[in-house]
């Protein structure tokens, strides 16, 4: 329909990159084998070293060890294997308690709300007007009965960023465990484990250029966990089903390909885009937190207008962006997120999400501030709020 | 080429050495059964006078680290006294083939256990000893308790 | 190493079509959005396009409807998801009984016993010496508290085909809900559901030249069963997570690519190595059933020898088969399928399966039984063993 859609939704999904496949062929082609034991024939010997070659990636973008590292199906799958798996190895010592941040996106929200349901007892951590969870808060909830705390690294909507070291150090020292979801920040931040005591961490690869359908799940060696998927013996008895070995060729190649200066680029674009709107159109507000926040993400609320509306205009001018409105998602319901941080079911419905990647330009950011520009002005040319209201 | 075994177990694993049932073995040994998946027969001839071992064979019903040990401990034992090859361990099988892999030590082991039954069988015909354990699926399962771990190994 | 390695371990994994991978590019390069709502983007509405389509494909090829199918990461998944879904949705019902064959692959066994220990009753039921189970010890086992059957349609390992009907009218007639394992026969071997009255069958793409990490299950249309994976609101708010839409697409091409030219030509390279191998070699057994039999399969037991001392002789000249031998496995257990129709240790030890896909030729069938005539006299001639003891 356009010549080129830009595309800013990278944080939903992303464009995967040539070379990923490129890199992947060889297991679809070459060397399909399942991974065998050592004693298996040679093919599956060889699928196996590519398994564990792109383990030992993932471990050590992460800091850990190989064998810490854990293959999925995504983050979803691994942050219900993460919290289930935990609450069911400590069934009948911690039991009952779990801690999780008002802001999780849905694979932990909705895993605690079932919990919840089938008896565990959880808390909701608040955050402040940035989306910056309220420590102290925390701190008061662990209890002797807390099995397990899971708080995001960085939010998937309004980009904020966690003190990942703080809720860590607080974790250790109440000695309860501590997943979090880094779905964003991968490669993006860092998160060193040998620095940092997390003891699992979600991670995924679609969000960075990777294949579709692969995530991993980070283990401290020692954490207390249950198998998840029950079937065969596979990744260390902990995830059963065929391992994806194309699909953790093209996760371990995507973690490769980032680097820090594409990580300042996306930085750039996210600044032009939060300066530039701030700047230009009136009655603006920036969700989440303005200085600690994810290098790709720019969240704005555009008052007065819905979400729906902007984004398909934009969509008709060749721009994807996403937005809280519910009336854009498929639940109908506005963003938790926006919601979380205080802001009003307006806040949410008129909020626009722009997720950058690495197929993006400076031009892209200025091409869709301009549209946007055109589009705000327009709808509240129409629109019954106002500033006046 | 990415195989789990030593150039040196592949060779005998290949081209194994002193292989086939032996006519009037003066010592025989039957190690393991089909059950377990390991099974190693060991003949000997012996010199009366020196205890030498002259001659020695075996056949082999196992994988690669079974039939390259059996092949091995042949040619380790082969011109020893019974009381020198009675010393060999499964560790110095192992040594002589270039390593095996951990969770396959236990076909070395019944590899050993094989020419230390066939010795001992000699000793008994010969009335140097009378203490014996027949080897069932249950007193295998008992010596590779300690050297098989499944997903480690060792 | 080889020219070319003759891969006859396609029950295992098998090699992606090339075509698959074509109609996968364009979800990865071009509409590689994530599916939104209606009310998203044109590019999210176009993946979703994508996937709905690839549904209809699945649903078609089972006879079924597209909303009941739900895509997974593959079959264990599928399987989890029936079992555990159907039993927690029956809590309190009808719940606490489930039964299953003794031939079921791990995805199914293990998900039998693990609930087993956690306090589910679970009956196994028998086999014949072919494989083929004993309907009337099904019959038998089936009581007002018995929730879910789940018997597989084809064997992973021997090849035995149920009489899947007749055991689906038992289900049905003492209304019990039946799950199907259909790994190996979907594509190979008809299965209708709108004429065969099971409930749940789980697929996977992997098996027929499609891409690793995808499988679905087909749920019938009013079937009792939770969601297993938490999170977002994703098929039919059953299994949360991203859709892998390139994984849908590629796994929809992999069943339109299969033909029944192609399962007739998969038939008689079978059937060649199994007439040429009774009759060339002599102490040979074929495990399985010789008539009600997958057309991929063939498995047969060469006597007095180890199946991991013949396997690597055949790797080390090209060919990669499989074998139900202890020493093959990871877990260094001997084939319980083998062992299940009765067959001894020293039967599972000595068996070989020989899986044929689309890329195998007669000649590599007449390859590998020249091969194996070798390598399997060599063996004998130093084995203990023999037709004389
Ligand atoms: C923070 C976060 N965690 C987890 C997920 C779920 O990831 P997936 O859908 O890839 O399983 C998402 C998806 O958007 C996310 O934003
Ligand atoms: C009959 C059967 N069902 C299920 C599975 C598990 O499939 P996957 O490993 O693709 O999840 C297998 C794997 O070999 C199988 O043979
Ligand atoms: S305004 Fe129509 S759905 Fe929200
Ligand atoms: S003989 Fe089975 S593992 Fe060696």
């Amino acid at each position: 329909m356009f010549d080129k859609t830009v595309y800013l939704d990278n944080a939903a999904s992303t464009r995967l990159d040539e070379r990923v496949l490129e890199a992947m062929k060889p297991y679809f082609f070459d060397t399909y084998a399942v991974a065998t034991s050592e004693f298996g024939y040679s093919m599956g010997i060889e699928s196996k070293e590519g398994l564990e070659r792109s383990r030992k990636v993932i471990a050590s973008a992460l800091g850990g060890d190989a064998n810490e590292i854990v293959f999925t199906s995504g983050s979803t799958e691994s942050s219900n294997m993460a919290i289930k798996g935990v609450l069911s190895a400590l069934k009948g010592k911690k039991d009952d308690h779990l801690i999780v941040s008002r802001l999780e996106d849905f694979d932990v929200l909705n895993t605690a709300k079932m919990l919840e349901k089938q008896g565990y007892k959880v808390d909701f951590i608040d955050v402040d007007s940035e989306g910056v969870l309220d420590l102290e808060m925390l701190k008061a909830a662990i209890t002797p009965q807390t099995a397990l705390v899971s708080i995001q690294y960085a939010n998937q909507e309004i980009g904020t960023v966690q003190d990942i070291k703080a809720i860590a150090d607080i974790c250790k020292e109440k000695e309860v465990l501590l997943h979090t979801d880094a779905t964003h920040s991968f490669t993006r931040l860092p998160l060193d484990v040998s620095q940092i005591p997390v003891d699992l961490v979600t991670v995924s690869a679609h969000t960075i250029h990777g294949p579709r359908g692969v995530g991993a799940l980070y283990i401290r060696e020692g954490t207390p966990i249950n198998k998840w998927m029950d079937g065969g013996f596979q990744e260390f008895d902990l995830r059963a089903g065929i391992e994806n070995i194309p699909g953790a060729v093209g996760f371990a190649t995507a973690v490769e390909l980032v680097t820090p200066e594409e990580n300042e680029q996306l930085k750039a674009m996210r600044d032009r885009i939060i300066e530039r709107v701030q700047s230009e159109i009136s009655h603006v507000t920036l969700n989440g937190s303005a200085t600690s926040r994810l290098p790709q993400n720019a969240n704005l609320t555009f008052h007065y207008v819905e979400g729906e509306s902007i984004t398909l205009h934009l969509d008709m001018m060749g721009f994807a962006v996403s937005t809280g409105s519910a009336c854009f998602s498929r639940s109908l319901e506005a963003s938790h997120v926006i919601l979380g941080i205080g802001g009003d079911h307006e806040r949410a419905h008129g909020s626009l999400r722009f997720s950058f990647g690495r197929f993006n330009t400076m031009e892209d950011a200025d091409a869709i501030i301009d549209a946007l520009k055109e589009v705000v002005e327009n709808l509240r040319a129409i629109s019954p709020l106002s500033a006046d209201d | 080429m990415t195989f789990p075994y030593s150039k040196e177990v592949l060779e005998h694993f290949r081209n194994p050495h002193n292989v086939g049932k032996m006519d009037d073995p003066d010592g025989k040994g039957l190690e393991g059964s089909a059950a377990c998946g390991d099974m190693v027969a060991v003949y000997l001839k012996v010199n009366p006078d020196t205890l030498i071992i002259e001659d020695i064979s075996f056949e082999s019903y196992g994988c690669a680290s079974n039939i390259a040990t059996a092949s091995i401990i042949t040619e380790l034992a082969k011109g020893k006294t019974l009381e020198d090859a009675k010393k060999i361990t499964w560790k110095e099988a192992a040594e002589a083939l270039g390593g095996l892999p951990p969770v396959k030590a236990h076909c070395s082991v019944l590899a050993v256990e094989g020419l230390r039954s066939a010795i001992r069988d000699y000793e008994e015909k010969h009335g140097m000893v009378v203490e014996d354990e027949p080897t069932d699926e249950e007193v295998v399962r008992r010596r590779l308790k300690h050297v098989m771990n499944p997903i480690k190994g060792l």
